[in-house]
């Protein structure tokens, strides 16, 4: 059995065929949600383009569920994955942005990544030139970053799957462009995220792991590409970790006292749920004890590094209208309620 | 020059990125993600395979766009709109000449940098392909100004280019992913910068073959 | 930060007390759905108990979402989970059958383990002492292992989920003891497994994997307990190993010419869902060319054995009556639709 | 023997399982899910709790039925009904006599691994606890029916759960997880005989404190 090329810890056949194998799968096993289109390499929510506002995202592939998982009613039109974690490129975008086109103009939610906003400002801008209004919202929540000149400013992680289902709910219910992007942005605006990472993940192409982390050892302040994050630090536990992730976006975000919140607990890939669960416990405690209510929240490996061991915070300072529309109905292969 | 000369230079960049794949892979995994040296395997292989595609008449100037188009629509990632914005301008630079000289080839070469840097907004010395980019540009004017031979002033540009990579390592990354490690980007050479000198070592060798 | 004793890979505060931390973090994010009952550990289903017959899961922890993710609306209605990867004790499982008993009886949903068939054993005797109705259903889909005189018999896995999903639909439509119990049996009857590992795990009491397994290697017919399987061989490409898992099911169940199927493609928690689809893929296509007709599915990461990396299939032969008892809805933290 | 006899053998059995816990853990983890460590030593902490909570007037069968409750409700897993039905079975046996023999406490183990027996259904050579239990009991009937003192009996029973348990390590498992393995399962030590020859090692110790 040597079909693959470096041996790895991985499922797969050809490395190379990976994002595209597993498309092609996602859409067999969710026929009823989502169409593969193998030649543009584009998933498409299934049945005619709905007469709404598109919704498009896409971005580096190793995230799963995002993008792909989050296609379907109430959410996403539309993803375009790329490689794994590489922005995919503008001709995706665009046979994204046309296959959901209904007339009514099309939103790009783009996290905050070089190669993300260079990929999507040169497809927005062949759009336009096909003549179809575009707003691209871009997302970054990771206070792990300063925004800075010294950066290429915040990353966007977490928040993007808060603002899919959102502004997707808001599309549904037939906003129109500026409100369905306006409330998209106001997603990001309210929303803070950090990230620890206990282990690397693998990329299929290398086969290797992209940095070792010792047992006993911890990375904080993580992105979603298996990079090394701000630091390297002792192991802590759930309540530290907890305490340290609060911490960081509590402070930056500095929700109002007594504020409703989202706590978005997320695994990066490899952490059992029954480690997920321990420090959604602590994160809800805390909030608790900072007089912030957590009215709404969301606990599962939703935006991931491949197999990376690790979680991230993401904070969501709610108010009537995103309440409501995060409670619309979803239905998507990887978010799915009221329907 | 002709365009023999890009289709030497761009079957020339595929060879060696194809060969340095892994070297460019492990020095973004130190402080990217790991992806640089199969992104721009990816990409300048299907350069090639879209180049041989062409026959002989294609001016250099469209093959050179039609590379930085390839590029875009393969690559992704950040090296993909900036190396094939990069190409598209050298491409509209050449126009439609059938031929071009050092002179041409060093405008060229500046639209290109200019392109990269409007599109990503990059200055000298923040550990990117223009610390590698910008440097060789400035040799090969400097060369030619000298009026030593084409060869030569190439030589000295792909020297250039060797060097301003090697150089990136003490730096601080302050655009695209290295940025997000801050202090910890120190002391690691930038994947880009490191490719950016294959594309001009490149450029020499494609040239001096022609001669 | 020393509060983690042995260091390790995980996201816990004391590992002897990761089980109970878990399963409260678990009842605060769901507190729509389940109660937890600390001093039982036992969850159970919020409000009153259903006026229908109960249905009681539980084993040992590690393998979440199984159990507790799966209490809820038409599925459980009480899980009793034991330390990690050690069945729970006879106590739970006596609080739990008290818990949901509304004086129709309860179904006891028990995986073919030496432990849980013990514990299980006495806890229903003690039940019935107290005058309540048990069945007990024991799930043996684990094709890995032959039932002979050599072996505990084959090994309760992936068709614990299915028969939890499919009986509890059953319970909430309103059938007796008998036919909840006999539906159930049913789907073990009629469903089929094999699984594979590309890694080991990591016991939260031990903090160190339980064997090793060098890249490039794989252990085929393994359970979910993060045991070593039937034999070790050189890592397949996903599409051998598809083909090895439905070689051994499909052989084992002897599906009818042109059955309706569900096959469910699990994850045992560490493989990323790119690799999982991938895997699906290659898994849908082989069953179509052998003229089955995959008609319901299931794939994501449901009963793991805590970060290994690795899949299982279970194949369930479907009928109409199974089918329309799959798509009724369900309500629970980890499975949900038609609510 | 008294009561107190009970109380030694126990918290010695408590101190040899918490020594041996990551030993044992490593015997399960090799053919098992390497809990049987952690397993006993819950079970035994809290049998020694739930005993020193008694007062001394309990006599040593209703020590042996509390221990063997305890078990039940501590430890889960295939040991945990295994080894509470076995203290159960043997505290009945003893009833509610205040002090007991060597004859007494032979009866009691046998209907100890009578219990283990109905409720496991092994058969010598299944590779598990029946294993060190079965020798141990025929050398403590043998020793006493040639008229040994107790210790030299128990001495010997000891030794021969000891040899029984060692005795597995070429076995292949024909009960509980290990059987899973098939012919992987020869090679290594079960777990369960092990901490039965702890068992019965503590039971010895716990005599001799006493004469
Ligand atoms: N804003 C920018 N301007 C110029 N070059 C950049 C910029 N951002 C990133 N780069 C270059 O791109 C390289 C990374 O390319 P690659 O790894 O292929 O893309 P990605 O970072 O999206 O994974 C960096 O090493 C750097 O040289
Ligand atoms: N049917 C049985 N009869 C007697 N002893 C058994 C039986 N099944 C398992 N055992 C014993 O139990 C031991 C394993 O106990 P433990 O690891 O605590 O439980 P589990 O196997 O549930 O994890 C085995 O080493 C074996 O000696
Ligand atoms: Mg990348
Ligand atoms: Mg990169
Ligand atoms: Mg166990
Ligand atoms: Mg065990």
């Amino acid at each position: 059995m040597a079909t693959v090329a470096t041996p790895m810890k991985k499922l797969l056949n050809d490395p190379a065929e990976v994002v595209k194998e597993s498309l092609a799968g996602l859409a067999a096993a969710h026929g009823d949600l989502v169409r593969y289109d193998a030649e543009a390499q584009i998933l498409v929510r299934a049945g005619a383009p709905a007469a709404k506002v598109g919704l498009v995202s896409g971005g580096g592939s190793g995230h799963e569920p995002m993008h792909g998982g989050f296609v379907g009613v109430g959410m996403l039109d539309a993803a375009c994955p790329g490689e794994v974690f590489t922005s995919p490129v503008p001709e995706q975008m665009l046979a994204a942005t046309n296959a959901v086109d209904a007339g009514k103009g099309v939103v790009h939610i783009v996290k905050n990544y070089t190669g993300d906003v260079m990929n999507f400002k040169l497809a927005a801008e062949d759009a336009e030139d096909e003549g179809i209004q575009v707003e691209s919202v871009l997302i970054d929540d990771d206070v792990a970053v300063q925004d800075s000149l010294y950066t290429a400013g915040r990353r966007g992680v977490g928040a993007t799957v808060l603002a899919e289902k959102i502004a997707g709910a808001a599309a549904e219910r037939g906003d129109d462009l500026a409100s369905v992007a306006g409330i998209a942005r106001r997603v990001n605006e309210r929303a803070r995220s950090y990230g620890v990472a206990l282990s690397s993940c693998i990329p299929p192409a290398s086969g290797s792991p992209i940095f070792d982390l010792p047992d006993g050892e911890m990375e904080v302040g993580i992105g979603i590409h298996g990079e090394p994050g701000r630091e390297r630090r002792p192991l802590g536990s759930a309540g530290e970790i907890a305490e340290l992730m609060i911490e960081a976006v509590v402070s930056d975000l500095a929700p109002a006292d007594g504020a409703a919140v989202l706590p978005f607990v997320n695994g990066m890939g490899g952490t059992p749920q029954l480690e997920l669960y321990v420090l959604y416990g602590e994160i809800e405690r805390r909030l608790r004890e900072r007089g912030l209510r957590s009215e709404r929240r969301l606990v599962g490996s939703y935006i991931t590094s491949l197999e990376m061991a690790g979680a991230s915070l993401t904070l969501l300072e709610l108010d009537d209208e995103l309440t409501a529309l995060w409670d619309a109905p979803v239905h998507t292969p990887a978010l799915r309620w009221g329907a | 020059m002709h365009t023999t000369t890009i289709h030497a230079w761009m079957t020339t960049i595929a060879e060696s990125v194809k060969d340095r794949r892994d070297y460019l892979t492990q020095l973004d995994a130190a402080i990217g993600d790991g992806d640089h040296g199969v992104n721009m395997d990816r990409g300048f292989d299907a350069v090639a395979k879209a180049l041989a595609a062409q026959n002989g008449a294609v001016p250099p100037g469209k093959l050179l766009t039609l590379a930085g188009k390839t590029l875009v629509s393969t690559v992704g990632g950040a090296s993909g709109p900036l190396w094939g914005t990069a190409f598209r301008r050298a491409g509209r630079s050449l126009g439609n000449a059938e031929e071009f000289d050092g002179r041409d080839l060093l405008a060229a070469l500046r639209a290109a940098l200019e392109g990269v840097v409007e599109l990503g907004a990059a200055q000298p010395g923040d550990k990117t392909m223009v610390d590698a980019l910008g440097p060789a540009i400035d040799a090969l004017a400097d060369s030619l100004d000298a009026g030593e031979p084409l060869e030569r002033a190439l030589a000295a540009a792909s020297a250039a280019a060797e060097d301003g990579a090697r150089a990136t390592v003490p730096l601080q990354a302050r655009k695209g992913r290295a940025s997000y490690l801050g202090e910890r980007s120190i002391g690691h050479q930038d994947p880009g910068a490191t490719s950016a000198a294959l594309v001009m070592a490149a450029l020499q060798r494609a040239v001096e073959q022609e001669s």
